[in-house]
């Protein structure tokens, strides 16, 4: 079985940690050949340095685990002044001196300026060598989730030795959880052994868990070589094999099917949040909102700006942008509407022109200011990663949050709409402006007001799309066709309309993307759009009765 | 001329259009003299440069018209004409292709270079004929016209109107620059077609070759001039004009709205396909971002600018604003944009009419607002409810 | 109506004094000019505008030397604005209004492709400063970009010995580069007995940001047991989407590492580099590179920016690589003729920003190091792996069955695809 | 060909059975049923909303009834036609508020609106015959604007646009005229010019006018027929009408 120059470091090391671990020898490291070790470390080459990290755990010293982590999660370092090497508490940008801790006592030995300190760096290689390594040690760890998450590291290399650990803590282990992980590295390595026995119920025991490792390890047997030999001689076994490969593909598919309506829910929300704003500048005022996307632009920009005059709180920084995005695009789209488009009522094809002649300006602003290149945005930690729904299904952080702040951002555009004044107004004005005047509305401040209104839920789609696409000139051009499609497709003027249309074009987008590609997805998403019109000339929620008889 | 059309407009319009006319024969004439007749060394010799831009202004010019046709005249805000455009490019792309046969760089008598080298082994079915130039001009035509057609044909007998009418063309275009992009549909994906070498067996870089082109490229859009001209002035064009202020009264004087729909922007598309297929041989390349539909909205706007529902109009603009485009992408390469986005904010705002609505008398023949005329609801011309933002 | 005519009257002045002052900057006193085409507005501005500015860096220097052969250099800067034809259109302004006696420009095939015809036919001369897909070699272009056998080849060498990859999925950005450079790959894995099951080639539209599916099927694939990588040959705008997916669905570069070929320092100080520490690019040129060169190099960078965190990158020591063979080349020849330019430029030899030297060879390719980093933390580069010696560039690719028995040499051949086996030279534009 | 083709000079009396329209549950139809004879000058009053705009655009094809059926002669069956052929068998509809083509001028109005082939390729070649010219130009006289044939029509007065679309009805010669509020907002002056102007018109057509101008229905009407909430509330000579309970109680009361 594959065993690379990694595997045998492992190997080893895990002696080590059985050495380390197992209570009846309390090994005495020796500090002095360790802190040795440690010093080698400090100018070595990576190949060195992977030797210098074996012999750091075998030495059995009580902080190597300490000094091993420290060196995975980047805060080892030697101090320029005496190149000394130093345990860093917290590498927190913010601070200006970092505390240091002796790394073979463990003892605090106060602090340095960032600028006294350089790092020792790992690469790829190194780090799964250190997460491997440090996984052993964990095994014992009194805290069941990083057992698991210990296990979960250890199945991932697979040899004799690992096997050797896993079989001794199967009987110890309390937490069902791991217990059942353990038992599927158990299962996977009992594969490739002879009795068959075992190995049957090896594959029983498989047969119950969903991983697509599992899966695939199991499927590898069935394979035939090109001259039709199976990868698995015992027919009695591949019988079984199969049984528990199509068991577990049953299972899958619910999931696959559940990760799709996901993915397209995604997409959708997405499309939603770009459309929305537009729903209200387009759909309901009538102007052609070229601009629309350089709003969105804004938007995503004062993320970027927050980010940069707050360094260190990304999570706050990120939430204040919501509200300053709102204002900030908002005051633009007022802006816009008091200075150009309320001179174009009645004429909205000609809104058209004018607001593409701010697009353009908009763009070119960014570029003078920000400079052509993309900005970085930063995605707050409590965003990034997943949400494990079972074996199977993992559900994307920020995906997730970004579906949940469509539908906010939606709900709470319905109540300014359908309770309070504002809303009234609005929508008084655009059933019959002169009506409204007549009854004391002063339509042009509505007018601005729902135009800002307008504008600023395109900012906020703005900080959406900063966290997981480009935040750069070019934002606003890539999103303003999807936001018409959106719009049309749900009808002109009807809010649910843009729900409804954005998050089914979302999910049909994803249902297809796998068997005809990106590409053809979306092209038959738009095909798709133009048959509904031509069907449904006024979109999916038109508006009926009279009012609808344009002549 | 019909009787009964108004004669002073009728005067007016023609002056316009002999102005037009007049310019066109002055440059075929002009162009070819300053480009080749006067030696490179004096002032007043014309650059291939500028030779090759003009052309590809009076390209525009036509691109500009055909929108007219169906925008300023039927009240078709059509945002896909740049797919039109680009179908005729593409066809005569193809025919120049072709025309490489073993002078590619691979040497492969009919497989285009990046068939070759993406090793394709035989040209797909829809390449056949387009080695023939009697075969590839009808098709400069058909290709944009075709789909005009079938997409006129449904859309209009399902009464799709205003901004519907406006998203979807714009979805077609935008979905056939996707399908353009895509290295399998056979079109060179990104990079399109380029390289040409000659056209008719004259040899695409010589002056001479292009000259001659820009010559027929005048010739083109005057004729096409003539044709738009000669509809707007028939019954059809009164129709039309009609249609555009009041369609459904339309209807109920007998006419069938959607088939003059139809047959117009079929028109205009064909229009549209031989302005790409000339512009082609010209600018030497042919990609799929021709479909953007920002190109679309461009051209859009050089008709706004000119000032629509007058032809001339709408070449004008092309020119004017291609020519300013130009001139700052040179000038300010820094801040064009602003120039230029500052331009179509002006016209908007002062220049309602567009730059023809400066010219006395033109005024009153250009729709004021809109296609349906000063004050009408502006969601009605959206095609959503007859109530909204009426004065 | 007053307000209308005084409104146009001001658009007439404006056009009038615009004229006026072009044609001042036109009537300049004489110089040696040096055409700048790069996209300064639209898509491409994002990696264009940056290598304007060197461009603008290395003729200041120039001039702080005493310019060349007794003349000022003076940049003459147009925006082809992302607009293909455009190229194509500025090319022609370029060379033929302002009389330009070199063009620095060009970032993507199509750009390139749109402007060839262009320089052949008024013999201008071209230097391209990107990686780009080969099987291109032009009398009037010195392409100081990577070929694929200078950075794709290389990559997957890497990771073959050194990551012990098994499994490949190349996946990219659908256009020429990707397209070929995949073909190539393909050809070059099968080649060392990697089956068709360990392949998976995929490619999605430029600009594309819903990354989840596609990652979710990387993951999938890279779950059968065989150590796992992705060769990245995605455009752009793409990629941050694509890395950010990447880091959420937990793809880190331990387990399936992403080597990529147009991520630079660049691109990734426009974009949270979290997700991406330890996955790996392929370059000449890393900024991370410690060499005197180097340092003189970024400082003067930073003295012309007047930014001291902006970034180098791979296309910047390919323009600083052309300029200066361009001017050794016309100091060799005494002129700024394009013909006795192109005649003295081969078998030159410049310093490059690593330590060695880049040849100019005779299929106007030049010799170029290849490195492989890792991408860490601050947004630079651990180079983990480089080649031993320079590697030359390959404008035909040996593994394409079109291009194999190609060869370009304008030395001895005068020719830029000569085939060897029917002894032609094909596809040129110039008698 | 100019006129109508000669079947259909015949003279039809137009029957709406229980016909039934509703729009989002209300009903702008409820069962109606109206017989109109030949010849005939019926004027149709009613509240707002009683139905009277929905009835014609039943009758001119462009709402459909949920039920009902409406006949034009024994042979016409309304309801299986579209606009176009509805207009080619001898209806023509005035709208309520005034829709001319303002960027026309009048001639050019009355032109679209004369009889003939009205397919675009026709349209692109035909020209005006001398028989035509006359034929518009006595039209112009009918409605007394011989003196604006070359105004814009949407330069023209409230009034003369009302006229103006009357004009253009009768360029079709049809046999049924359906006349919506025609003096809604004229000047009194204009509105007995109207008054006259269909009167003359009663003899060769039938005509069916909607109005609320009570003076001006004395004016001209014989019958009156009272709509009321989608239904035929009472119908005979205006006087009878007046003195219907039910009518003053629902309309002339209030």
């Amino acid at each position: 079985m594959r065993l690379g120059v990694r595997q045998c470091a492992a190997g080893a090391l895990l002696v080590a940690a059985l050495v380390l671990y197992s209570p009846t020898l309390g090994a005495q490291g020796d500090n002095d050949s360790f802190s040795t070790a440690l010093s080698a470390l400090r100018d070595a080459s990576f190949l060195d340095k992977e030797a210098i990290v074996g012999r750091l755990a075998e030495s059995g010293h009580p902080s190597t685990r300490a000094v091993l982590s420290a060196l995975v999660e980047d805060r080892l370092y030697v101090r320029t002044a005496d190149s000394q090497v130093f345990i860093v508490k917290s590498t927190d940008e913010a601070l200006a001196a970092w505390e240091l801790v002796d790394p073979v006592s463990l003892s605090d030995r106060g602090s340095a300026p960032r600028d006294e300190l350089t790092k020792i760096g790992t690469n790829n290689r190194l780090r799964r060598l250190l997460k491997t390594t440090l996984a052993r040690f964990e095994l014992a760890s009194p805290d069941p989730s990083v057992r698991l998450a210990a296990v979960r590291e250890v199945l991932r290399s697979l040899d004799d030795a690992t096997v050797a650990v896993l079989r001794e803590r199967v009987g110890t282990e309390p937490d069902s959880r791991v217990k059942d992980e353990i038992e599927t590295g158990l299962g996977l390595a009992a594969l490739d052994g002879s009795d068959s026995a075992a190995r049957l119920a090896a594959i029983a025991v498989l047969a119950r868990r969903t991983r697509l490792e599992v899966r695939n390890r199991l499927a590898a047997m069935l394979e035939r070589s090109a001259d039709g030999v199976y990868a698995e001689s015992d027919p009695q076994i591949r019988a079984a094999a199969a049984a528990a490969v199509r068991s577990i593909d049953r299972r899958r598919t619910v999931y696959s099917a559940l990760e799709v309506v996901f993915f397209g829910l995604s997409v959708g929300s997405v499309l939603v949040l770009v459309g929305t704003g537009l729903a209200i500048t387009f759909g309901v005022m009538g102007v052609i909102n070229m601009a629309h996307g350089e709003l969105m632009m804004l938007g995503a920009y004062t993320v970027y700006v927050a980010q940069t005059l707050m360094p260190g709180h990304i999570a706050l920084s990120v939430f204040l942008a919501i509200p300053a995005a709102f204002l900030v695009a908002g005051t633009a789209g007022v802006i816009l509407e008091r200075s150009v488009i309320r001179f174009l009522y009645g004429r909205p094809l000609e809104t058209l022109l004018a607001t593409f002649g701010v697009s353009l300006i908009l763009q070119q602003t960014v570029r003078s200011v920000f400079s052509a290149n993309n900005r970085s945005v930063e995605t707050p930690s409590w965003m990034s990663g997943t949400l494990q729904l079972g074996d199977a299904l993992s559900i994307t952080l920020n995906r997730f949050y970004i579906i949940l702040f469509t539908l906010i951002v939606f709900a709470i555009l319905l109540v300014i709409l359908k309770r309070t004044r504002l809303g009234l107004d609005i929508r008084a004005v655009a059933q019959n402006r002169g009506m409204a005047q007549a009854m004391g509305v002063r339509t042009e401040r509505v007018d601005a007001l729902t135009f800002g209104l307008g504008s600023g839920i395109a900012g906020l789609a703005g900080v959406a799309l900063s966290q997981f696409t480009n935040v750069g000139p070019n934002l606003g051009q890539s999103y303003i066709i999807d936001s018409f499609m959106v719009v049309v497709f749900g009808g002109v003027g009807s809010l649910w309309g843009t729900l409804v249309g954005g998050l089914s074009m979302g999910v049909v987008n994803q249902i297809l993307e796998p068997y005809v590609g990106a590409v053809l997805a979306k092209i038959s998403v738009l095909v798709a759009l133009i048959v509904f019109i031509q069907r449904w000339p006024r979109g999916l929620f038109p508006q009926t009765g009279r009012a609808a008889e344009s002549h | 001329m019909p009787f009964g059309r108004p004669l002073l407009p009728a005067m007016r319009q023609d002056r316009g259009g002999a102005v037009l006319l007049a310019g066109l024969v002055a440059l075929s004439v002009l162009v070819p003299l300053l480009n080749l007749a006067v030696p490179p060394g004096s002032p007043w010799h014309l650059s291939t440069y500028w030779l090759t831009l003009l052309g590809k202004y009076l390209c525009f010019g036509m691109l500009a018209l055909a929108l007219d046709l169906i925008w300023g005249y039927a009240g078709i805000l059509s945002l896909g004409h740049a797919a039109f455009f680009s179908l005729g490019g593409y066809a005569m792309g193809m025919y120049l292709m072709r025309q490489i046969g073993t002078r590619g760089v691979y040497g492969d008598p009919v497989l285009p270079d990046f068939m070759v080298f993406l090793n394709w082994h035989s040209l797909p079915w829809f390449w056949t004929g387009f080695n023939h130039f009697w075969f590839a001009l009808p098709m400069m035509a058909l290709a944009p016209g075709g789909l005009a057609f079938v997409f006129g044909w449904f859309a209009f007998r399902s009464r799709v109107t205003g901004v519907y009418l406006s998203i979807i063309t714009q979805a077609l275009s935008y979905a056939l620059m996707l399908a353009f992009f895509r290295n399998d549909m056979g079109f060179g994906g990104n990079n399109g077609f380029t390289d040409f070498k000659d056209i008719l067996g004259w040899d695409l870089h010589a002056d001479r070759t292009r000259v001659a082109l820009f010559v027929v490229t005048a010739v083109a859009l005057a004729v096409s001039y003539l044709v738009c001209r000669a509809v707007v002035d028939s019954r059809a064009g009164r129709v039309l004009r009609a249609i555009r202020d009041a369609e459904s009264r339309v209807r109920f004087l007998g006419y069938r709205v959607e088939s003059y729909k139809l047959w117009v922007f079929v028109g205009s598309s064909v229009i549209a396909g031989l302005a790409g297929a000339l512009y082609v041989p010209q600018v030497g390349i042919i990609n799929p971002s021709e479909f953007a539909p920002i190109n679309s909205i461009e051209a859009v706007i050089w008709v706004a600018v000119g000032g629509r529902g007058t032809l001339i109009g709408a070449v004008a603009g092309a020119v004017l604003v291609n020519y300013a485009k130009t001139y700052f992408t040179g000038a300010l390469p820094e801040v064009w944009l602003y120039a230029l986005g500052a331009l179509f904010i002006g016209v908007t705002l002062f220049l309602p009419r567009g730059f023809m609505g400066l010219v006395p008398g033109t005024a009153r023949l250009i729709p004021a607002d809109g296609p349906r005329g000063a004050g009408r609801p502006i969601r009605s011309e959206l095609g959503v409810s007859a109530e909204g933002k009426a004065k | 109506m007053n307000l209308k005519r005084l409104v146009l009257a001001g658009w007439l002045l404006a056009a009038v004094a615009g004229l006026s002052l072009l044609s001042v900057v036109t009537f300049a006193q004489d110089t040696i000019k040096v055409g700048v085409l790069h996209s300064l507005s639209g898509t491409m501005a994002i990696s264009e505008t940056t290598l304007k500015d060197t461009v603008l860096m290395m003729v200041d220097a120039q001039n702080k030397k005493g310019g060349l052969l007794g003349k000022k250099l003076e940049a003459v800067v147009v925006d082809p604005a992302s607009d293909w034809p455009l190229f194509a259109e500025k090319a022609r302004e370029l060379l033929e209004k302002n009389k330009v006696a070199v063009v620095f420009g060009c970032w993507t095939s199509v750009s390139r492709k749109s402007v060839l015809p262009v320089f052949e036919k008024d013999n201008g001369l071209l230097f391209y400063p990107v990686q780009y897909e080969g099987e291109e070699s032009s009398k009037n272009v010195i392409y100081t970009g990577a070929a694929p056998n200078q950075q794709a080849i290389p990559a997957v060498d890497y990771l073959m010995k050194e990551v012990s990859v098994k499994r490949w999925v190349l996946e990219g950005t659908d256009y020429v580069y990707p397209r070929t450079t995949n073909k190539i790959l393909e050809a070059y894995l099968k080649q060392k007995g990697v089956t068709d099951a360990d392949i998976s080639i995929n490619y999605t539209p430029f600009g594309y940001a819903d990354w989840q599916a596609r990652v979710a099927a990387i993951k999938r694939f890279g779950s059968a047991g065989k150590k796992t990588a992705v060769v990245s040959t995605i455009n752009g705008d793409a990629n941050v989407p694509f890395y950010k997916e990447l880091g959420n669905q937990k793809v880190s570069a331990e387990d399936i590492p992403v080597v990529a070929f147009s991520v630079g320092e660049e691109e990734l100080s426009g974009l949270d580099t979290k997700p991406l520490v330890g996955h790996l690019a392929a370059w000449n040129y890393f900024m991370s590179i410690n060499t005197p060169a180097n340092k003189t190099f970024i400082d003067q960078w930073h003295a012309y920016i007047k930014n001291a965190k902006r970034t180098s990158n791979d296309p910047m020591e390919a323009h600083y690589i052309g300029f200066n063979l361009w001017v050794k080349a016309v100091q060799k020849a005494g002129s700024t003729d394009v013909e006795k330019v192109l005649a003295a430029l081969p078998g030159l030899e410049v310093p490059n920003l690593t330590g060695g030297t880049a040849k100019l060879l005779a299929n106007h390719h030049i010799t170029k190091p290849v490195y492989i980093g890792e991408v860490k933390a601050d947004g630079q580069f651990d180079i983990v792996w480089k080649t031993s010696g320079t590697v030359p560039g390959d404008a035909w690719s040996d593994y394409l069955p079109g291009s194999k028995d190609i060869e370009a040499d304008w030395v001895t051949l005068k020719c830029g695809n000569y085939n060897k086996k029917t002894k032609v030279c094909s596809g040129q534009n110039y008698k | 060909m100019s006129g109508p083709p000669p079947e259909l000079l015949g003279g039809k009396a137009l029957t709406l059975t229980n016909l039934t329209v509703s729009f989002d549950g209300f009903k702008a139809l409820d069962g109606l049923t109206l017989t109109v004879e030949p010849g005939e000058l019926r004027c149709i009053i009613g509240p707002n909303g009683a139905g009277k705009t929905t009835m014609m655009d039943v009758i001119t094809g462009r709402t459909r009834p949920m039920s009902g059926t409406a006949r034009f002669g024994p042979a016409i069956d309304l309801l299986t036609l579209s606009e176009p052929e509805i207009v080619d068998v001898g209806i023509g509809r005035k709208f309520q508020k005034p829709t001319v083509f303002e960027q026309l001028t009048v001639f050019e109005n009355l032109e679209l609106s004369l009889w003939g082939d009205k397919s675009f390729w026709r349209s692109l070649t035909t020209r005006l015959r001398s028989s035509q010219r006359d034929y518009v130009d006595d039209i112009l006289a009918v409605i007394g604007l011989a003196s604006q044939r070359e105004t814009l029509a949407g330069t023209l007065a409230h009034g003369q646009k009302q006229w103006l679309e009357i004009g253009m009805l009768l360029m079709q010669e049809p046999e049924l005229l359906l006349v919506d509020e025609p003096v809604a907002g004229m000047t009194p002056q204009e509105t007995d010019r109207t008054a006259e102007l269909l009167t003359s018109l009663k003899a060769e057509h039938t005509l069916i006018v909607v109005e609320h101008d009570m003076d001006f229905v004395r004016s001209i009407a014989r019958r009156v027929t009272v709509l009321h909430e989608g239904r035929v509330l009472a119908e005979g000579d205006m006087s009878q009408v007046q003195n219907d309970p039910r009518v003053i109680d629902v309309y002339l009361g209030a």
